[in-house]
């Protein structure tokens, strides 16, 4: 391998393993390449990086070399980090909306009932990602809170409305494989013509 | 089954279905897809049919399906030429076929484009996203949620509820054995029956396919034996006995 | 902030990301600046990465722009056993997402009638992989759902949007690659054998 295929190589094979990747571990995956030549290639890579205008660096860290973000761009990872976490849902929040968008409306205690799991928490994040809201109050003791979708909800899953939503049914039948549920050409009176 | 089928290999090449197998049939013929001759089609068609029923695969309904347009198709061209003429495309009973084919084969080749972008792209790789916090991995970007997500939560969570109800599930008894004796036993009865009465008792697609499957079967068998006895007749279907139909 | 420092900036944050940057999402978080100011940045930094040597460039996908490796690293990077490519779809997976591709929204029903085969189990897949979605359904009889691509499916191919899928070909030019026959007259005897 000539010297800057090399350099390239090991760039992507630093980038691609997310975490730090050691002198040895480099020699056996880049095998047939001496170990002084890697080193070389290191440093090279490690130069490029140093150069003005980058916003990473190669670190040897835990007996290892990795790439990782220079400490001047970190107030803009974390607002990055910020905007991101805001926009994502954790598979017990998913869990939680699909009860309350089949369900509703539908109490914190009936959600609990169903998940087995204290649900008080990721019902409060539904409702500040405005995907929940609240929609009243049941009658009778406690009158607890009733939980609904919102349009927000509506608009992530690209529904006009709630009657879009697909039955549990539905879904199984998609994937069963008998031919019955749709003509799939020509309506069957006219093979028997 | 016969010692003869089985003693040799045959290599049968996959079809995704009926309208990849005639793709294959027209371009091993060279035929001009607008001009198919279709007995030649129908023919090769069903002996592919016949093959693979003989070892013993199993023959998707779809490809049933087929067989029973081709042999309609077939039988309307068969026909006297209308009084005019000028020929006229639309009464072609082949075009809406032609139409199919030519569609399908569209999305064939784009399928093959995408291949070609898998293929160039599988060599892309990217760097798997870090998570600040030691949160849950499984987490889901709001933009790429889907419905399936919902669906997939809502059953995960269902299954793990507990009153949970059993899925009931009817399956439909038929079997091809069955409609085998049937047509066998009418055959006792009658001396022919025609192609069409074999599917006056079935109501749905699924039960059409397996009646025609039986007749394959039968066919294959020589049990029973297909005839036309003249141009544009009707398609009878006889009893295989060695006396042929006066 | 300078140039430079911008674009070290844009680096960093694309690097962390983990996922397509639109310039929206990039305008969010570098809050104040410019957006056309952040599209300099971004093709300074991709001729950056243009440079010989590197393993490493910067790829606009699936409606943002990302770091990924060259594809000439590939060999060495699938050496490192825990990153492996995703699974080739099958032939009626790719079939079936053309016809979706392309026609979407699109029924379960309209791609069966094109394909000719039952194809609930394949579409379960795709849905399963993330490279097809329900987008909603159709009005009218039976109210069946529909079926669009997804970010992944961007992201799968390589393709920054959906206007970047090739036209169809067309009836017509197809019809030329299949070879001119004369008509071949049949008998019209026996219908098998």
């Amino acid at each position: 391998m000539e010297e800057h295929e090399l350099t390239a190589v090991i760039e992507a094979l630093l980038f691609v393993s997310g975490e730090p990747m050691s002198l040895e571990r480099l020699t056996e995956v880049l095998e047939g390449t001496d170990t002084d030549k890697i080193r070389e290639a290191l440093d090279r890579l490690r130069q490029n990086y140093d150069a003005a205008g980058r916003g990473l660096q190669i670190v040897e860290v835990a007996g290892g070399y990795q790439i990782a973000t220079r400490s001047e761009c970190a107030p803009w990872i974390k607002a990055l980090e910020k905007i991101k976490s805001a926009t994502r849902l954790s598979r017990s929040g998913l869990e939680t909306l699909a009860i309350v968008a089949y369900k509703q409306p539908v109490t914190r205690g009936e959600v609990e009932a169903i998940r087995g799991v204290d649900s008080a928490g990721v019902l409060k994040t539904l409702l500040e990602r405005r995907i929940l809201k609240i929609v009243g109050r049941r009658e009778g003791l406690g009158r607890p809170m009733l939980y609904g979708t919102t349009r927000e909800f509506l608009h992530y899953f690209g529904l006009k409305d709630l009657s879009e939503l697909p039955a549990l049914k539905e879904f199984r039948e998609m994937a069963e494989t008998l031919p019955e549920h749709e003509p799939i050409h020509e309506p069957a009176s006219e093979l028997t013509n | 089954m016969d010692d003869s089928q089985i003693s040799y290999a045959v290599k049968l090449p996959a079809f995704e279905g009926p309208l990849d197998l005639l793709l294959h049939l027209i371009k091993k013929n060279e035929i001009n897809i607008y001009d198919i001759p279709i007995a030649l089609i129908t023919g090769q068609y069903l002996e592919y049919l016949s093959l693979m029923t003989s070892l013993n695969l199993a023959v998707a309904g779809e490809f049933l399906v087929m067989a029973a347009t081709l042999i309609h198709i077939k039988s309307k061209t068969l026909l006297p030429p209308s009084e005019t003429d000028e020929e006229d495309e639309e009464d072609d009973p082949r075009a809406d076929l032609v139409t199919r084919l030519l569609e399908y084969q569209r999305f064939k080749d784009a399928a093959q484009g995408f291949e070609l972008r898998e293929q160039e792209w599988r060599e892309v790789f990217y760097r798997p996203a870090p998570h600040a916090t030691d949160g849950p991995t499984d987490e889901i970007n709001l933009v790429d949620l889907s419905l399936f997500d919902l669906l997939e939560a809502l059953r995960g969570v269902m299954e793990r509820a507990p009153e949970k109800k059993g899925l009931e599930i009817v399956v439909d008894e038929l079997s091809v054995q069955d409609r085998m004796s049937l047509v066998l036993d009418r055959l006792e009865r009658e001396e022919s029956i025609t192609f069409t009465s074999l599917f006056d008792d079935d109501t749905t697609r699924l039960a059409m396919i397996v009646t025609f499957l039986a007749l394959l079967e039968l066919i294959r068998l020589k049990r029973v034996r297909i005839l036309q006895a003249e141009l544009f007749g009707t398609i009878r279907v006889w009893k295989n006995t060695n006396l042929q139909p006066s």
